[in-house]
């Protein structure tokens, strides 16, 4: 079956930063993601567990997006702009796809 | 003075405390037990709703009081002031850095429903009846604490764009404020009839509804004191007990110039006294991120919660009996 | 015509409806206020259980009527017939496509259940008794109008096999279809002793319950209307209220001839008039995933649910009790 | 005797059961009804605490039983032997191995609460009480079989080291245990005084919830069969209808001997007959990972809990009821 | 530690279409697959969320699956037979596993 | 942007697992990772579901673990001692960090 290359970028970031981060992501022209519920995690600034929460608005999402590799840095851009100062992480896979003409 | 301590030890006997203090137990003895967010969420949204309706039904039933705008006026001034006085009192006891200590300090001003839900209860097991409409009153208190905070972070320097639009309006229409004034609205236009069809609902199951939450409440500070304990040196720990007090005691100044009853006293001084725990630190996760949220929530929830849960309330109900002659 | 007025005006101001206008309000001005998904499926499950189960009680207490037969076969036939009316209608009113023309269909034949809680709240609240079984009848309009649209879309040609045993067995034994007549069953069984033993779980808090239920159905209705307003023009829109109004006028032919009581006919009207908006959705984006979603969501919920709420559900009890003299 | 099929009958129609087999009913007919894990947990926490309070305020009424300690002991000791018979009876009537027979066994010597809660409602309801502390000898039964199944193993050969300290910690810790337990506590430390603070809470709708939280089990259990039904051959299905008795049997002779009340009685034979499916099915996850789930769930959910819960519970109150003359 | 090449396909698709789609897997004999919860995204049909979801029944989950190389192309057969006329995306990715002989 | 080279160790267990996982890792000098929850799957011993779970404390989740090629054998090392003897599935992918200071 017929795949093309693209990108994977997974962003993991605090809950209350996700309608920022998506909202960036529409305004450098990027209209494709999916957001994914995180339970819990650890970093440089601890661990911590979703059920652990002291307050219940500081959880976790990871929120996916799958780009045309040409795509790829004003994405990145546009996310960074928004990640910088939080916590959380940024990772990018190659990956193939079907049905190239939705990216 | 005897009859605070017989309040408090009243209040400390009481299911709900009790219920309380099980959670902080389990949570400290690291068990499993837990109660699903959902059902937490649940459960806060009932008695948000309950404790609106109440007070907008008992506004309709014995009329506006003249001192309505009023209040409300003197609560947004309260949280507006109460995070200064908090930020100067942590720069002498702890030293925190100004980020921390004006996220700290925007908790202090703001209020802690579930504390003043706890007081309510307590007003009522003594049959002291408080103004309807302070729920309003605690409404308008949730927000002013923030921008305080970030007004006291932009005049030390630094971006400064820490407050925009969105945020603005994120903190007004956060869910817990629409949904205390909306339930209250809606009890003050059905009014007693109203209450009559959903009475069972909301005033019956109450206190047991209480106890559940407060669980979860003991569960949830266990874990932060769990986790956090390392992160709190003694002068700040001390700020989590003195800065209700000195709320309290700025709450029942106002409470007096107004001439409210006793329980509007009383709830005036819980509210000044309690900190925030779900409004604030999600609005200083977007404004303050560089603040630390191990210290704020820790202290907001680990230390002043229990302190007012415990001991504070029974306390102010008594000096706010004493001093009106309630 | 006063009556009615007043029955309007009493609905409009009752505590449930209110909770509604506040949900739709929050979600409109974007407050983050929500209740999480799993406690508004636990509310909706606990509805269905006592709404369902004080049916059975009452056809235990009152006896099989012998029209019980008739007003279910006479509830199949009419959520069969309301989608061809449905389908006609809008494309002479609207411009959909055929697909989104027969979905949309699909919904208003079929049957919303709240809005048949709701309409049941009501008519207790004016003291108005209906027929125990009508939970039955209500049960027997979901499915059959799902299968009318299909048929409407295959016979348009196209690829047919949109139904499978599969689809079939998920339509009929849907999750609210089976509580609701499980529980009708075991209410049927034990009783108005049975009955006793659970009155103060399924009876006295039932209204408060239906209060945050339906401050959810707000919040979701409004958030559609939100992200949907774009997608409907002026003729859709308008049939999401003439459409009510002709099933309404569909399920009054039929509630008479069968010489219902003024509740019984009251409810035939209520169900003909309200439009699907959980099990039809479902069904539709597995046999026509080529549809629109958020046209028949924003029409069924954000259009047709607030309308039968506030005006419709007083209107046809009004007319209701005029016709039958109750 | 009659007496005996008169309770049998009355309780397979009550609307505890009647839901309960709805959930079955659904479950084997593929629904898609289903209750929110999230719900399913509060409801379950709901009845943990209302029946670990209720016990704490009979304790309180009426004063510590010089049996107290003894009766702890007594479940102490039953919860460890009875794995031993299971084990044993296991190799003759199945042929499962070692390890899925210790696995099944441990199951066997812990407890169900919710059996327990479905045999405290059947006592109720034929005005039968039974010692408070009861549900503190619940609590001690939960955790000594899991050894006593542990032990089994090692004493087989093998690698050994299948308990640690923090596995100890997490079952002696578990959450039920706790929130029972300390529910108790909080009943005995309260009193009748605090019971009436929440007894609208925690008394009035006990039923209703019990009622929507067996049509739950229902689900998850007809779920169960519906996947397991292949793993059991005749000689493990024999055993989970007959290791009940057993137990009951062991539970009766122990009940008798310390000399309890018949309602006592009855609750020592629905706690040794019962089955755990909660928190020995996590421990065997842990320490015995090799064994098969599907065997002891199955079992024990499928085939034991509905087994006790229509036909064991009455069966045991009416030879309890007859052999204490109560 | 010996690891060994697998393919990584991760499929987001509506949940209604869940158990089709998992049914399809097992008709093309593949036997292993995780299916994780997704809390909202944004694509060609819009941007959705389970909060604002206005039908309870239109949420979304992502099916990831593990495959030796050589059965890819079943697998992305059979799968694209149940997603073609849905929303949905598709992307396929390189990894290593431990213990291949379970795949 | 500038991103660097990083591996993706994603390890799908049992729920009553995880804790014994994440303490694995941190002794094992691994300080970053992510739980994320699973709503069901299918294996080699058989289909299961959140859902339809017999007993609710048998639920799985997915520990996502991004970290430097190099300290990769530690980490499958200390994460094969836990998965051993359970069921579960352990991959590992290449991908790109921003921000690699953090890893
Ligand atoms: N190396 C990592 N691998 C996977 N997730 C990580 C890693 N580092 C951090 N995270 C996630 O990002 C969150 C914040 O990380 P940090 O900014 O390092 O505190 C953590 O709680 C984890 O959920
Ligand atoms: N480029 C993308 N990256 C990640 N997820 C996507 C992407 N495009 C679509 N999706 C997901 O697939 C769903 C349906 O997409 P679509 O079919 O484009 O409307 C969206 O709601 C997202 O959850
Ligand atoms: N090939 C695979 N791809 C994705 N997930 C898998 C795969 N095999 C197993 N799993 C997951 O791991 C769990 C246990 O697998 P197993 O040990 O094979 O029974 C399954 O229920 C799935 O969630
Ligand atoms: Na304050
Ligand atoms: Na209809
Ligand atoms: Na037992």
């Amino acid at each position: 079956m017929q795949t093309h290359q693209a990108k994977r970028v997974a962003i993991i970031i605090e809950q209350v930063m996700e309608s920022r981060l998506t909202d960036a992501l529409a305004n450098a022209g990027v209209s494709g993601w999916t957001v994914l519920p995180v339970l819990g995690g650890s970093g440089r600034s601890g661990e911590w567990s979703r059920e652990g929460q002291v307050s219940r608005g500081t959880g976790m999402v990871q929120v996916v997006c799958i780009i045309r590799p040409e795509r790829m840095d004003a994405l990145l851009e546009a996310a960074f702009g928004v990640v910088e100062r939080h916590i959380g992480v940024v990772t990018v896979s190659d990956c193939e796809v079907l049905r190239a003409e939705r990216f | 003075m005897e009859q605070m301590l017989s309040l408090a030890a009243a209040n400390l006997l009481s299911p709900i405390i009790l219920s309380f203090a099980l959670g902080v137990a389990a949570a400290l003895a690291r068990s499993d037990l837990n109660i699903p967010e959902a059902v937490a969420k649940g459960m806060s949204i009932y008695l948000l709703f309950a404790i609106g309706f109440k007070g907008g039904v008992s506004v309709a039933d014995h009329g506006i009081d003249a001192t309505l705008a009023l209040s409300l006026l003197a609560g947004i001034v309260l949280s507006a002031a109460l995070p200064l006085i908090a930020f100067a009192l942590l720069q002498v006891m702890g030293n925190l850095s100004r980020l921390d200590a004006a996220a700290v300090a925007a908790h202090y001003g703001s209020i802690s429903i579930v504390t003043f839900v706890a007081g309510t209860s307590v007003l009522e097991s003594g049959g002291i009846v408080a103004e309807g409409y302070m729920v309003a009153v605690a409404a308008a208190m949730e927000a002013p604490a923030i921008l305080s905070a970030l007004w006291l972070i932009s005049r030390g320097g630094g971006d400064g764009k820490r407050m925009d639009g969105e945020l603005m309006r994120e903190i007004m229409l956060n869910g817990s404020i629409v949904l205390l004034v909306g339930s209250f609205l809606i009890g003050w236009v059905t009014g007693v009839e109203g209450l009559a069809r959903i009475e069972s609902f909301i005033v019956s199951p109450f206190q047991g509804v209480l106890c559940l939450f407060l669980l979860d409440m003991g569960l949830v500070a266990g874990r932060g004191l769990r986790g956090g304990s390392g992160v709190l040196r003694p002068g700040v720990l001390a700020f989590g007990v003195v800065m209700p007090l000195i709320g309290a005691t700025a709450g029942l100044a106002t409470g007096l110039l107004l001439g409210l009853t006793t329980g509007g006293v009383a709830l005036f001084m819980v509210l000044s006294a309690s900190a925030s725990y779900i409004a604030v630190p999600a609005a200083m996760r977007v404004a303050l991120p560089e603040a630390n949220p191990s210290i704020y929530l820790t202290l907001s929830l680990g230390v002043t919660f229990p302190f007012n849960l415990t001991l504070g309330i029974p306390v102010y109900v008594a000096i706010a009996s004493a001093l009106t002659g309630g």
